[in-house]
């Protein structure tokens, strides 16, 4: 867990079945990439927004938050959309225009489906959706894996946090150059304290009995039917609407 | 530099999904069976993966000002070869898109072969073809990198111009637009990772 | 007399690079003991206590568990496990999953048992170390002290007849390493046989029942705690001073205040407590 | 009366979520003094050591240094850490570059530095900690109080006028920590000011020549260590005991064979050298 991380260790959801949220957030994911109407973005966005906010009672910092990295990319990335050339169909010639329909389009499927993703994100910590992984039996070298990245990066996140403290207080972070030199500094050193770790934490888990496949059992958690269940049919409704908005449009 | 969420198409999304599950379909069997022989690996990948994420989450100051992050793929490719790095590269994204809502899960075949695939062949090809040249060991390693970071950047940028075609110019007129777009952050970032690579391969010659 | 049930005979183990981590240490453990191996750092303890649970393999000399050479196959090292747990110095070094519950279920799985027994293990090992409300939580997010008690309940639901443990109270503040100790007393009071590193001389005093003093990668002295800070001897050559409960005591002894029939106490607490008891008012 | 060097004035501080970390800290460091910010954890020492470095902005009061206050712009902090060293409470984190050398020199290059100055700083530093010889070595190969040292030598080599440390003695064997306070003491002795957390009542109460006990964001109470422990009133508050010394004192008292005129030793050490000093015997 740290600063960064988005996840809401105090959501209300924490302790729902990880497929319920997988479902509701990946569905309406779904929907967001292929709906092509602007009105139905529209619906969803407000749908996870409201839900996220209001039910699984995630902090809006960190769903604001969550949000905001991304949206600035999202800008970012339309301007080439938003630039079109076009070709002038009195003059034959070609020119420069501003895009703004698809741009906008653009930006609002862009801004749809990121809420989906943080709405996985701040409700469904990574542990959970590893179990989530091993209970639709994901090859083993993967979970462990994701599993032991998880792990290090977590301490790794730390030490750097700690380290970054360091370093301002020794007057690190004063001038650009100082800047440089001083995450120049960390990240390189950063590796082989990595790897230290690894083989400490490979020596700690021998003591207690690692044989080379790393098995634990996931808390006990119960998929509630009725929940998926309306999950499911708001969601079949709203892709109703979207098949029907989307023929209006052809 | 990665693609965000929802930005593509389905039909891009799904088909660059096909072609990067595929291909890490394929590594994650390789490396599940050299694992085996050698298990302690397990850990040291899993810390280089860590290590490449959490880079990625790190603002590092870049020379434009902006929140930027290198991949590392380059510095994993020579260090590991380009199979495990699509793996680790899978697992950077999916951790980004579900721990930092960057990047995205409908866009993760896309950027997967961005980042994962291309990177890491072109870091490990430009690397080979850099020692097979008899060229220093750190020139060869801030080439990998560089270029593999370039590389990241110049298939992303063909991958939403493929997705978004200029009205009349197409893919040539678009390409070179998000090229341009994005050029001012990526292009001194492939250079940063570059140094960055030899300075912690310097660190890792003294453990 | 009855067999000892873990047992180094003559171990003597090398780190690459040629570095003595032990010159021969002979040293065994009685069921239902608390053993503290004793000495300052860089004197072999950590090495001693890896030896001890298979991990580290010794270059010459052999390891006993109940009498029996213990062997390092897969199998051998499983039942060596299986009998004697371990708890390393860094909490963070043995925690690895993403939530409580699931790290402690680390250790039954591996022993190969089934998913209700495990479950029940976890639990039970769970509620013995307080940490039932926490089991969902994420290891990082716990203190320093949680963090011990959960590699403990790692430990614990393995069931070991032996549980080994470096320097368990170092990095703990006072309160967290009285609670661990009180969770310790309480397996130990189970049957649970108890060998700790340690370089507090005060802990080894007020907590073991026997010491054994390491000093170079060798055993320099072992006995009852009063054996060994007893004449002054043992400890001296090896650096570490005298617990001050009996500093104080010894101060105090030639005033015949404190009678030398009377056994020192082992905690600054009982010190305190005797002190105040004996109302030395009187003996004037 | 003369100026005190560094200030906290009402300092408040809530983390963000709301956590109150400070409730309105008045405090006031004198040059040349060594002070103790004494409580248990979570009573807010971290939170007071970070508001005085500037790391952390008080949501409400002023932190001043020689008078003048703090401002929290680039000029501003450079100035106030350039006087103020400080020292986190895990060293492992702090050592971020290749070797140790380079990490001590870290300081003085920001400091604007010339290469031969730095140098010089460096290896003065370096030989102070008594770590010349490990100049080369990685930090992660090193020991607990070694890593601590080379925290420290980092600080050291700016030349601070006041330094902050966290828990300087946490983590650390009883031989490396007498060390790293016998290092302290020869800044201290060359002029530096030094502030230290810690809830450890026994290091406060030896080593500290003012006491400040945190209790839940607030200075509970300050004053010498005699004040602060001599009526008891002030420990038992914040969950803090009494210092063991004080408690054997304290037990023998009222057998008059501790006269009450006698100051209390502040160490074990001094008290059992002050116990065989009495000659209990004559009194008896």
């Amino acid at each position: 867990m740290n600063a960064r991380e988005i996840y809401d260790p105090d959501n209300r959801w924490r302790l729902r079945h990880p497929a319920e949220k997988a479902v509701f957030a990946g569905g309406m994911l779904l929907l967001s990439v292929a709906a092509p109407s602007g009105v139905v973005l529209g619906v969803v966005l407000a749908t996870v927004t409201a839900t996220t906010l209001l039910l699984a009672a995630v902090s809006w910092r960190k769903f604001a938050g969550g949000m905001a990295a991304p949206f600035g990319f999202l800008l970012v990335g339309a301007i080439p959309v938003l630039v079109a050339s076009g070709v002038n169909p009195d003059t034959q010639e070609a020119e420069w225009r501003l895009d703004v329909a698809a741009a906008g389009h653009l930006v609002l499927r862009g801004l749809t489906a990121t809420a989906c993703l943080v709405s996985f994100a701040t409700t469904t910590s990574l542990p959970e959706f590893l179990g989530l992984l091993r209970a639709i039996r994901c090859p083993e070298v993967l979970t462990e894996w994701m599993l032991l990245t998880y792990r290090f990066s977590q301490s790794l996140l730390l030490t750097v946090a700690s380290a970054h403290l360091a370093q301002q207080l020794r007057l690190g972070l004063g001038s650009p150059r100082a800047r440089v030199r001083a995450a120049g500094l960390l990240g390189a050193n950063l590796l082989p304290r990595s790897f230290e770790k690894a083989k400490r934490l490979e020596r700690g888990l021998e003591c207690r009995g690692y044989d080379g496949q790393l098995r634990t059992l996931s808390p006990r958690r119960r998929v509630s039917w009725p929940v998926l269940g309306l999950v499911v049919a708001v969601q079949i409704l709203l892709a109703a609407w979207a098949v029907a908005a989307g023929r209006g449009n052809l | 530099m990665h693609i965000m969420e929802g930005y593509l198409p389905v039909t891009h999304a799904v088909g660059w999904g096909i072609a990067s599950g595929t291909i890490l379909t394929y590594c994650v069997w390789s490396v599940g069976r050299s694992l085996r022989s050698r298990p302690q690996d397990k850990f040291l990948l899993a810390a280089s993966s860590a290590y490449m994420f959490t880079l990625s989450a790190l603002k590092l100051p870049s020379l434009t000002g902006s929140c930027s992050h290198p991949t590392g793929v380059g510095l994993g490719a020579v260090l590991f070869g380009w199979r495990p790095m699509v793996v680790s590269g899978f697992i950077v994204l999916l951790f980004q898109a579900l721990l930092l809502a960057h990047g995205g899960l409908t866009t993760l075949g896309a950027n997967l072969f961005a980042m994962g695939i291309a990177g890491a062949w072109v870091a490990r090809g430009v690397y080979s073809l850099a020692r097979t040249a008899r060229l220093p060991f750190r020139v060869a390693t801030f080439l990998a990198a560089a270029l593999g970071d370039l590389a990241t950047y110049v298939v992303t940028a063909a991958q939403l111009a493929w997705a978004f075609p200029d009205p009349a110019g197409g893919f040539v007129a678009s390409f070179t637009k998000f090229l341009g777009v994005f050029a001012i952050t990526q292009v001194p970032l492939a250079v940063a990772e570059g140094l960055l690579t030899v300075l912690v391969m310097n660190a890792l010659m003294a453990y | 007399m009855s067999e000892p049930i873990l047992e180094a005979r003559n171990v003597e183990y090398a780190y690459p690079g040629g570095i003595v981590g032990l010159a021969g240490v002979t040293l065994a453990v009685d069921a239902g003991e608390k053993l503290a191996l004793l000495g300052a750092n860089g004197c072999g303890k950590t090495t001693l206590l890896l030896s001890l649970c298979g991990v580290l393999k010794p270059r010459s000399g052999e390891v006993r568990l109940s009498g029996r050479l213990v062997e390092y196959t897969r199998a051998g090292l499983r039942n060596l496990r299986q009998r004697v747990g371990t708890l390393l110095q860094d909490a963070d070094d043995q925690l690895f999953a993403g939530s409580i519950y699931e790290d402690v279920s680390f250790g039954p799985l591996n022993l190969g048992c089934t998913e209700a027994e495990t479950r029940q293990r976890v639990e039970q090992a769970l509620a013995a170390m307080e940490l039932t409300d926490l089991g969902d939580r994420p290891p990082y997010r716990l203190s320093g002290g949680q963090k011990k008690r959960t590699a403990l309940a790692g430990v614990a639901a393995m069931k070991p007849a032996v549980i080994l443990l470096d320097e368990p109270t170092a990095n703990l503040d006072p309160h967290a390493s009285t609670d661990l100790l009180a969770l310790l007393d309480q397996m130990h009071g189970q049957g649970t046989t108890i060998v700790f590193s340690t370089h507090d001389v005060d802990l080894a005093y007020a907590w073991a029942d026997r010491i054994a003093v390491l000093d170079g990668g060798r055993v320099s002295a072992c006995g009852s705690p009063e054996e060994i800070f007893g004449d002054g001897q043992a400890v001296r050559g090896s650096g570490l001073r005298t617990p001050w409960v009996l500093d104080v005591v010894n101060a105090l002894q030639p005033s015949a205040l404190w009678p030398s029939e009377l056994r020192p106490p082992r905690t600054p607490a009982a010190l305190v407590k005797q002190l105040a008891a004996m109302r030395i008012e009187n003996v004037r």
